[in-house]
C-alpha cells in the first residue's frame, strides 16, 4: 500500500524560490528512494494563506491524500496545519515552525522536520554570551514571527540589550535604522530580516561606514539570498542547523546530487525538503499508513539518515539537534557559509512543556 | 410694481484683480423676462453661478422668495425653486433623454429618492417629463442617448430639464446657443409662455431674441451694470450700443 | 536623542525622498500628463533593476549598467506602450488598471522565468561605496548622496521640460483632449510613445540606482508602486513639482516615523510595546499623512481639479 | 482643382448612418457656407473631413491628395485648420500655451492674434478652463489661425458671442477672404452675415446634400424647407 | 428577453449546477471552488455598485472584506475559548451563529464604509482611488501588527460557524448558503439600479452640476451607496471567513482590493452579473492554468490583457455585443 502526499507550496509569485528548493529537495529524495509507490500532488499556493486553506481541502477531500507537507511560511502554516490535523491527516513540516504549534498547539499528526522558529536564536543568544557580547542590538520586522524570532533570542542571551527596534514588514530602505546602529552603544547586531529585507539592509549596512559586528539565524543568509548580497556580507556570522559542508555522509551524498540533478548548490531549504521525504520513507518501511498509530509510532523513531547528521524528535514532535555557527567566507568565487562552531547541542525547543499530546 | 421674487443686492466678486462682478444689484418680477446681456467676460455666468448657488460672491446677498438664500448651497437653491440652463450643456450623456427628464422631475418632487421603487415606471414622474420634452419638441427623442443627440437637441434638452423643475424662477444662460433659425423660433414662443409659470432671468447673445421676449434688459460690462431698462431704451443707448451691440444691430 | 543623530536622520528623509521621487517621476508623467495609470510601473523598475544587474555581472561596469537600465526599460516601454497602452488612452481608468495589472502578472513571471526565482547580485560602484564625512562629524554613505544630486537634476530636467517646452505643452493638451490635438496636427501617438518611453526609462534608471542597496529580485516593483502613487497623489497628479514635494514629505515623514513614533510611545509605555506600538503606526504613517492631506487638499498639494 | 472635394460620402457612428450621400467642394479662395437644421450632419461632415471620424463611402480629396486614409494630424498639416463646434480649448493650458502648441510657421502669429483679438493678450496667463464661453471662442478661432491653415474650418465660430464681437469675427473672416485668399468652409447659424462673406452654399437635410449653389440663388422656399426660416 | 437577461440566467444556472453536479459525483473541491466563486462574486457585486453605478473607483474594498472577516474570526475565536468579547460595560460573549456574525459584519463594515467614505468622498478620480487604497493599508497593517488576534498569522475558526437547520460543514450546504446571500445581494442591486436613487446615482457619476442642479446631494447619494455597497462586501467577508475556516490580514491587503476590483471589470463594469461572470471566470483560469507550468502568471496575464483589448464591457460586453457606457463617445476617429 502507497502513500499519497500533498504538497502546498510557494511556486509562483514573491518567495517562489524556497518552495521551489524544498519541493526539489524532496523530490530528489523520493527519486533516490526509487519508491514507485509514493505519489506527490504537488500545489502552489502563491504565498496566500486563503489559497493554502482550499489547497489543502482539496488535498484531503478530493485527492485523499494521507500526508500533506510543504508549506514554507509561518502563517500559511497557522491556517492549514490545524485543519488538517483535525481531520487525522498527517503533517510534516519541511520548513516554519510556529510557536503556538510546537507548544499548546501541537499535535500529533504534526511533525516538524525543520526547527521551531526560535531555535537558531535561542542558539545564537547562547552564542552570544558564551561569547563575551555584553550589549546587542535588536532589530526585526512588525509581525508575530518577528517578534519570536527577538524573544527567542533574548531568552538565552544573558547580557543587555542595547534598543529593540521593530521595522516595517516589507521595509526596503534601513538607513534610519541604521544611524540608530551607528548611534548605539551595542557590541553586536542582531536581526531577523527574511527575503528581500535582510539583503536590502546587509547591502546598506555594509556601505554605510558603520563597523558593528552583525548575527543573524541562517535565513537571511542562505545561498539564495548570499548571491544578492555578494561580499557585503563577508564576515557575518549566522546559526543554523545545516551547512553544506557538514562533515556527514548523508550530507555529502545529498550535496553532490542535488548540484547534479538541479545544477545549482542546494540551500537550506532544499536540505529541510530532503530530510522530510527521508523521514516519510522511513515511516512506510515500518508501519502502513492507513495505521495511523503505527505510521506515527515510526515518523517518531525518525530512523533515517538526516543531512544534518543526528536526528530525533522531541515529545512534541519538534527535532532536539544541534545547530553550528556559521561565518559567511569567500570560497574561490561564490560567497558561502562555513561552519565555525557549535552554537547548541542537543537543542530542546522552549514550548515542548506546555504541549499535552 | 409687484414683489420681486428674485433679487439680488450689491453682489461682488473677484479672480484676483479681475473683478467679475462689481456691485451688482439686479431683480426679477413676476411674469417678466428679464434679459441680462454684455459682451464676452463681462461676468454673466459668474453672477448666475452666484445666484444658483455654484460660486460664493465675496460681498452681497440674495433673496429668493422674500428668503435670504446666500448661505444657501447648489441643491438647497435648486430645492428652494431655482431651476439653472447650462451655458455648456450639462446633462448626464449615457442616459436617455427621457432619464435626463424623469432626474430633474425626481429632483423637483423634493422626497426621498426611493431605494427599490422602479423609477422609469413611476407615472407621475415620467408624464411631467414627457410634458417637458414635448414642450421643447424633443418627444420623439425621449429613448435616444444623450450622447447621440446634435448639439442644438441638447440645448434644447437643457431647458426641458429646466421645465421639469417647476422652479419658480429660471435663470437661463443662453439656451439659444447652437439652435438654429427653426429651433430659436420654438424657443421663443415657449419662453413667452414660461414666463407666466415663473420669471425668466435670461443670459443671451441672440440680440433677436432678446428683444423680442425681454420685459427689462439689463447690461453687465466689466462685472458693472451700466443700463437697465425696456428694450427699446437700451437700444437707444449710446453706451450700450458702443459697448455690446456695436452699430449695425442698433441700426 | 543627539543632534547629531537626528540631523543624519533627516538626511535619511531627505534621501529617501529623493529616491522615492525618482521611483515616481515617471510614474506621475504618465499618470498625470497622459491620464494613464500605469501599474505596471512597478514592472519596468523591475526591468530596469535586471537588466542593470545583468549587464553589470557581464560587465562588471557600473555605468554600462545604468545605460543598459534605460535602455531596457525604454525598450520595454515603447512595446507595452505599441502593443497594449496605445488601444487604452481612449478606455476609462477601469481598463487601464485591469490590462497593466495584466502586465505586472507578465513581466514578473517572465521574469522569474528567465533570471530564476533568487534575488540577484548588483552593488554600488568602488568609487561610491563606503562613506564620506560630512560638516559636523556625519558620515554618509556616498552612493546615497550621488542618489540626492541625481534625483534633483531629473527634477530640475522634467520640470523644465513639461512645464516650458512645446512638447511638453503638447502632451499636457492631448491629455485634456487628443482628439483635438490630432486635429491640429500633432502626431499625438508618437509623442506618447515617446513620454511613455521616456516614464520607462526613468522608472528603469530608479530602479538600477535603487536596486544597488536593495534587492533586486521579481515583485521588487510592487512595494515601490505603493509608495510612488502614495507620493505623487500628495504632490498632485500630473505635476512634476507635486511629485518631488510629495517625495519629501513622505520620505521624511516615514524615516522620522520610524525612529521618533517609538521614543515619543516609549515615553509613557513600557519599552517592548512602545516600540510595536510605534513601529505599527509608523508603518501606517504615510497612510495617514496622505489621507490627511487629501482631506484638505482633495486634489493633493499641487493638484489641479 | 478644388481644394477640399467630398463625393458621395457617407459615415456612421457605431451601427447608425449619420452621413448618407455628402458632396461638395471647396475652391481655393472660396468662401462656402455649410447650413442644415440642428442635427442634419454638418458637424459630422467636418469630423470626417478632418480625420476625426471615418467615413464608410465615397471619395474625399484635400489639394487633389486622396486623404481617405489619412489620420487628423496628417490631414491638418496638410492645410486643414479647425475650429471645432464646442469650442475644445484645452483647459489645462493658459491662453498662450493654446495658442502655441500646436502653431506652425506662417504669417500667423501671436502677435497678429493678439491684434485680432486684443482680449487674449489680456488673458495670456491665465488657464483656459476659466475663461467665458466666448473668450474660449476666440481662443479656439486664434488656435485655428496659428497653425496656418489652407483652409480654415469653423463650426459655429460665432455661438455665444457678443453682437460685437460677432460682427469682428465676421468682419475678421471676409478680411482674411481678401487679404490672405484663405479658404474657409463655414458652418453658421445666421444667415444674414453669412450671406456678406459665403461665395457659395451647401444644404445638408437628414446626412444629404440636397442644395448647392451660388449664396446668392438662396431663394425664400429654399431657405423655408431646409433651413426653417 | 435580452442577450445581456439569457446570460444572466445561464450564469445564475450554471453557479447552482456545478456544484449539485459536483457533489453527487463525490467531487467536493469543485463544490468549494462554486463557493469560492459565490462569495467572490458577492463581493465584487458590493463593489460594482459603488463602482459601476456610482463611479466609486474604490481601491479599499479589501477593507470591508476583511471586517467582515474578522468580524466572524474574532466572534468565532472568542466562542471557542470562550472567553468574552467586552467585560465592559456589558459583558458581550463571542458567537459562532452565522446569522449573528453575518448582522455583527455587515453593521461593522457600514459603520466603517460610512467614516471612511465620509471622508474619501471629499475627494474625486484618481485620488478618490488612492484615498481608499490608503484606508485600506491602514487596515492591513494594524492587523498585521496588533498581535491581539493573531497578527500576520491570522486567526483560525476550527470549526464553521453555524447555520440553524443546515450542517454548514457539508459544503453543498455552506455552497446553498453563499448562493442565497449572493442571489439576495444582486436583488438588491438590481433593485437600486432601477431606483430614483439609482437614477441620481448613476447621473451623478456622469455629470455632478446637473444633479446638484435638480436640488439632489451628490455627496449623499454617493455615500449611501459606498455604506451598501461596503455592507455588501463584508457580508462576503464573514462567508469567506468560515469558508476558510480562518482570516488572516491578506484579506485586508491592496492586492485583495485589487482582486475584487479585476472581478468586476472582467465581468463587465456595471452589468448586474459581471462580477459573477469575473469571479468564476478567474477562478477558472486559476485552476486551469494553475496546474500547467510553474509560470502560469504569464498566461494568466496574457488572457486578461486579451479580455480587455478585445472585449470592451468585459465578458458580458463581449457576449451580450452592446456598447458600453463609454465606448460610443465620439465614434470612431484616428488612434
Ligand atoms: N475661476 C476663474 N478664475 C479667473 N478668472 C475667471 C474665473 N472664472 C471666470 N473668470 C473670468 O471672469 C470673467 C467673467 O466670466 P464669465 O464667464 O462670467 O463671462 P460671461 O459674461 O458669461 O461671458 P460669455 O458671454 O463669453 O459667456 C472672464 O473674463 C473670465 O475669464
Ligand atoms: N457621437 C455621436 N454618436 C451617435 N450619433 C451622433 C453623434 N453625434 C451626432 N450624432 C447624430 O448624428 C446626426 C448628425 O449630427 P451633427 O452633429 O452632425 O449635426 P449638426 O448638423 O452639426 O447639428 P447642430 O446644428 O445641432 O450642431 C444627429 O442626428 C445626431 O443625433
Ligand atoms: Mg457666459
Ligand atoms: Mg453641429
Amino acid at each position: 500500500e502507497g502513500v499519497k502526499v500533498g504538497m502546498i507550496t510557494t511556486l509562483s509569485g514573491g518567495g517562489a524560490g524556497l518552495g521551489i528548493d524544498v519541493r526539489d529537495g524532496f523530490m530528489l529524495a523520493v527519486k533516490q528512494s526509487g519508491r514507485a509507490d509514493i505519489e506527490v500532488v504537488i500545489e502552489d499556493d502563491q504565498r496566500k494563506p486563503d489559497i493554502a486553506v482550499q489547497l489543502a481541502d482539496k488535498l484531503v477531500q478530493q485527492e485523499k491524500v494521507d500526508v500533506l507537507t510543504g508549506i514554507i511560511w509561518s502563517n500559511l502554516a497557522m491556517a492549514v496545519v490545524p485543519a488538517v490535523t483535525a481531520q487525522g491527516k498527517f503533517y510534516l513540516s519541511p520548513n516554519a515552525g510556529p510557536s503556538a504549534l510546537a507548544g499548546k498547539g501541537c499535535h500529533k499528526n504534526y511533525f516538524n522536520v525543520s526547527w521551531q522558529n526560535d531555535a537558531f536564536n535561542e542558539a545564537a543568544g547562547a552564542w552570544a554570551s558564551e561569547n563575551g557580547i555584553g550589549k546587542v542590538f535588536l532589530m526585526a520586522p512588525n509581525y508575530p514571527a518577528g517578534k519570536d524570532m527577538i524573544a527567542g533570542f533574548k531568552r538565552f542571551f544573558k547580557g543587555d540589550v542595547a534598543a529593540e527596534v521593530y521595522t516595517k514588514l516589507g521595509q526596503t530602505d534601513y538607513a534610519a535604522e541604521i544611524a540608530q546602529i551607528k548611534a548605539a552603544d551595542a557590541d553586536l547586531v542582531y536581526y531577523f530580516l527574511p527575503g528581500g529585507m535582510g539583503i536590502s539592509f546587509m547591502k546598506q549596512y555594509a556601505g554605510s561606514g558603520a563597523d558593528k559586528p552583525v548575527m543573524g539565524p541562517a535565513f537571511s543568509f542562505d545561498q539564495g539570498i548570499l548571491g544578492a548580497i555578494g561580499e557585503a556580507a563577508l564576515g557575518v556570522k549566522n546559526t543554523s542547523h545545516w551547512s553544506k559542508d557538514l562533515d556527514n555522509a548523508a550530507n555529502k551524498a545529498f550535496v553532490e546530487s542535488f548540484q547534479a540533478e538541479y545544477g545549482r548548490l542546494p540551500s537550506l531549504y532544499a536540505s529541510q525538503g530532503f530530510d522530510t521525504a527521508l523521514l516519510l520513507i522511513s515511516a512506510m518501511g515500518k508501519a502502513d499508513v492507513k495505521d495511523a498509530d503505527g505510521f506515527r509510532a515510526a515518523l517518531e523513531a525518525a530512523e533515517f539518515a538526516s543531512t544534518r547528521g543526528d536526528f530525533k524528535f522531541g515529545p512534541n514532535h519538534h527535532p532536539i539537534q544541534t545547530i553550528y555557527m556559521r561565518e559567511v567566507v569567500k570560497e574561490g568565487d561564490v560567497v558561502t557559509n562555513k561552519i565555525i562552531g557549535t552554537a547548541a547541542t542537543e537543542h530542546t525547543d522552549a514550548y515542548a512543556a506546555d504541549c499535552k499530546m | 410694481m409687484a414683489e420681486p421674487v428674485l433679487k439680488i443686492e450689491g453682489i461682488s466678486k473677484s479672480f484676483g484683480a479681475l473683478k467679475a462682478s462689481d456691485d451688482v444689484s439686479l431683480d426679477l418680477v413676476p411674469g417678466e423676462i428679464h434679459a441680462l446681456i454684455g459682451p464676452n467676460g463681462a461676468g454673466k455666468t459668474t453672477l448666475i453661478a452666484q445666484i444658483a448657488g455654484s460660486l460664493q460672491p465675496d460681498r452681497g446677498r440674495v433673496h429668493l422668495e422674500g428668503r435670504d438664500v446666500t448661505a444657501l448651497d447648489t441643491v438647497a437653491r435648486a430645492r428652494a425653486g431655482l431651476g439653472r440652463t447650462f451655458q455648456i450643456s450639462s446633462l448626464a450623456m449615457e442616459d436617455s433623454v427621457l432619464q435626463n427628464a424623469v432626474l430633474g422631475a425626481l429632483g423637483a418632487r423634493q422626497k426621498p429618492l426611493g431605494l427599490f421603487a422602479r423609477v422609469m415606471k413611476d407615472r407621475d414622474l415620467t408624464e411631467v417629463a414627457m410634458q417637458a420634452l414635448r414642450e421643447v419638441g424633443l418627444e420623439e427623442y425621449a429613448k435616444f442617448r444623450v450622447a447621440d443627440l446634435s448639439h442644438g437637441q441638447r440645448r434644447q434638452l437643457e431647458v426641458a430639464v429646466a421645465l421639469t423643475l417647476q422652479p419658480h424662477v429660471f435663470l437661463m444662460d443662453e439656451p439659444m446657443a447652437g439652435l438654429g433659425a427653426e429651433g430659436s423660433a420654438q424657443l421663443v414662443p415657449l419662453l413667452q409662455r414660461l414666463k407666466s409659470r415663473a420669471p425668466i432671468l435670461l443670459v443671451e447673445h441672440d440680440m433677436d431674441a432678446v428683444f423680442q421676449l425681454a420685459d427689462r434688459i439689463s447690461v453687465l460690462v466689466y462685472g458693472r451694470i451700466i443700463a437697465t431698462g425696456t428694450p427699446d431704451e437700451i437700444r437707444a443707448n449710446a453706451e450700450v450700443r458702443e459697448a455690446y451691440l456695436g452699430e449695425e444691430d442698433a441700426a | 536623542m543627539s543632534l547629531i543623530l537626528l540631523i543624519e536622520q533627516l538626511l535619511n528623509g531627505l534621501q529617501f525622498g529623493v529616491m522615492l521621487f525618482l521611483m515616481s517621476a515617471g510614474l506621475t508623467l504618465i499618470f498625470g500628463v497622459m491620464g494613464l495609470i500605469n501599474l505596471a510601473h512597478g514592472s519596468l523598475y523591475m526591468v530596469g533593476a535586471f537588466a542593470a544587474a545583468g549587464v553589470a555581472a557581464a560587465t562588471g561596469s557600473f555605468a554600462l549598467a545604468l545605460a543598459a537600465s534605460l535602455a531596457a526599460a525604454a525598450i520595454a516601454g515603447v512595446l507595452v506602450e505599441v502593443l497594449v497602452i496605445r488601444r487604452l488612452y481612449d478606455r476609462d481608468h477601469l481598463d487601464q488598471v485591469l490590462a497593466t495589472f495584466a502586465l505586472i502578472l507578465i513581466f514578473s513571471e517572465s521574469t522569474r522565468w528567465v533570471f530564476g526565482s533568487f534575488p540577484l547580485y548588483l552593488d554600488v560602484p568602488a568609487a561610491l561605496s563606503g562613506a564620506v564625512s560630512l560638516p559636523g562629524g556625519i558620515s554618509y554613505p556616498a552612493y546615497r548622496l550621488a542618489i540626492i544630486g541625481i534625483g534633483l537634476a531629473v527634477a530640475v530636467i522634467l520640470f523644465l521640460l513639461i512645464s516650458k517646452t512645446r512638447i511638453g505643452m503638447r502632451i499636457r493638451a492631448g491629455e485634456s483632449d487628443r482628439e483635438m490635438i490630432g486635429a491640429l496636427g500633432v502626431n499625438i501617438s508618437v509623442l506618447y510613445t515617446a513620454v511613455f518611453a521616456l516614464g520607462a526609462a526613468l522608472a528603469g534608471f530608479a530602479g538600477a540606482l535603487v536596486g544597488a542597496i536593495q534587492s533586486v529580485q521579481v515583485g521588487m516593483g510592487e512595494p515601490v508602486l505603493i509608495l510612488a502613487f502614495v507620493t505623487i497623489v500628495i504632490g498632485g497628479i500630473g505635476s512634476i513639482k507635486g511629485a518631488f514635494v510629495g517625495a519629501l514629505l513622505v520620505g521624511l515623514t516615514d524615516t522620522l516615523g520610524r525612529v521618533l513614533l517609538p521614543v515619543a510611545f516609549g515615553t509613557f509605555m513600557d519599552p517592548s510595546s512602545a516600540t510595536a506600538v510605534g513601529a505599527a503606526l509608523a508603518s501606517m504613517s504615510i497612510y495617514i499623512l496622505m489621507a490627511g492631506v487629501l482631506l484638505f487638499k482633495p486634489t493633493g498639494l499641487y493638484g489641479s481639479a | 482643382m478644388s481644394l477640399l472635394r467630398l463625393d458621395h460620402v457617407s459615415a456612421f457612428y457605431g451601427p447608425s448612418q449619420a452621413l448618407f450621400d455628402v458632396s461638395l467642394h471647396v475652391e481655393p479662395g472660396e468662401v462656402v457656407a455649410l447650413m442644415g437644421r440642428n442635427g442634419m450632419g454638418k458637424t459630422t461632415t467636418i469630423k470626417v473631413v478632418c480625420r476625426m471620424l471615418k467615413h464608410r463611402g465615397g471619395a474625399l480629396a484635400f489639394d487633389g491628395q486622396d486623404i481617405a486614409r489619412w489620420p487628423s494630424h496628417r490631414a491638418a498639416r496638410a492645410g486643414l485648420g479647425l475650429v471645432p463646434e464646442g469650442r475644445r480649448c484645452f483647459p489645462n493650458l493658459t491662453v498662450r500655451e493654446n495658442l502655441v502648441a500646436a502653431a506652425r510657421p506662417g504669417d500667423w502669429t501671436l502677435a497678429k492674434v493678439a491684434e485680432l483679438f486684443p482680449r487674449l493678450e489680456e488673458r495670456q496667463g491665465q488657464m483656459a478652463s476659466s475663461l467665458s464661453g466666448g473668450e474660449q471662442q476666440m481662443l479656439a478661432i486664434g488656435r485655428a489661425l496659428m497653425t496656418n491653415p489652407r483652409l480654415l474650418i469653423l463650426d459655429e465660430a460665432t455661438e455665444g458671442l457678443a453682437p460685437v464681437i460677432r460682427a469682428e469675427i465676421w468682419a475678421a473672416i471676409s478680411r482674411l477672404k481678401r487679404e490672405t485668399g484663405l479658404a474657409i468652409l463655414v458652418v453658421d447659424k445666421s444667415l444674414k452675415e453669412l450671406g456678406l462673406v459665403a461665395d457659395r452654399g451647401v444644404i445638408l437635410e437628414r446626412g444629404k446634400t440636397v442644395w448647392q449653389g451660388k449664396f446668392a440663388d438662396l431663394d425664400q422656399l429654399t431657405r423655408d424647407r431646409f433651413l426653417g426660416v | 428577453m435580452s442577450r445581456e437577461g439569457l446570460i444572466n440566467t445561464a450564469l445564475v444556472f450554471g453557479l447552482l449546477l456545478v456544484p449539485l453536479w459536483a457533489h453527487f459525483s463525490d467531487e467536493p473541491y469543485i463544490v468549494t471552488l462554486s463557493t469560492r466563486v459565490a462569495i467572490l462574486a458577492l463581493a465584487g457585486v458590493g463593489l460594482n455598485l459603488a463602482l459601476g453605478l456610482g463611479g466609486l473607483v474604490s481601491l479599499g474594498h479589501a477593507m470591508f472584506f476583511g471586517i467582515g472577516g474578522y468580524a466572524a474570526g474574532i466572534l468565532a475565536s472568542h466562542a471557542q475559548s470562550y472567553t468574552p468579547l467586552f467585560e465592559w460595560p456589558v459583558v458581550i460573549e463571542g458567537t459562532q451563529f452565522m446569522p449573528v456574525i453575518w448582522l455583527v459584519a455587515i453593521v461593522a463594515s457600514a459603520l466603517v464604509a460610512l467614516l471612511t467614505g465620509a471622508l474619501s468622498l471629499r475627494t474625486s478620480g484618481v485620488y478618490f482611488i488612492m484615498i481608499t487604497l490608503a484606508f485600506g493599508q491602514m487596515f492591513y497593517y494594524f492587523t498585521i501588527s496588533w498581535p491581539a488576534y493573531g497578527g500576520e498569522d491570522g486567526l483560525s475558526i476550527y470549526v464553521r460557524d453555524r447555520f440553524p437547520g443546515l450542517n454548514t460543514l457539508v459544503p453543498i450546504q455552506f455552497f446553498g448558503l453563499c448562493f442565497a446571500a449572493l442571489m439576495l445581494a444582486l436583488v438588491v442591486v438590481a433593485r437600486i439600479a432601477r431606483s430614483g436613487f439609482g437614477l441620481a446615482l448613476n447621473a451623478a457619476r456622469q455629470n455632478e452640476a446637473r444633479v446638484r442642479a435638480v436640488g439632489i446631494e451628490p455627496y449623499r447619494l454617493r455615500l449611501a451607496a459606498f455604506v451598501i455597497s461596503g455592507a455588501i462586501t463584508g457580508l462576503a467577508g464573514a462567508l469567506y471567513a468560515d469558508l476558510n475556516r480562518f482570516v488572516s490580514p491578506a484579506m485586508f491587503s491592496w492586492q485583495t482590493s485589487g482582486e475584487i476590483m479585476v472581478f468586476v471589470i472582467l465581468g463587465g463594469v456595471a452589468r448586474l452579473f459581471g462580477p459573477v461572470a469575473g469571479a468564476a471566470l478567474f477562478i477558472i483560469l486559476e485552476e486551469v492554468l494553475g496546474g500547467m507550468s510553474d509560470y502560469w502568471h504569464i498566461w494568466l496575464g496574457l488572457l486578461l490583457l486579451i479580455v480587455v483589448l478585445f472585449a470592451r464591457g468585459g465578458l458580458i460586453g463581449l457576449i451580450a455585443g452592446q456598447a458600453r457606457r463609454d465606448s460610443a463617445g465620439e465614434g470612431g476617429g484616428h488612434g
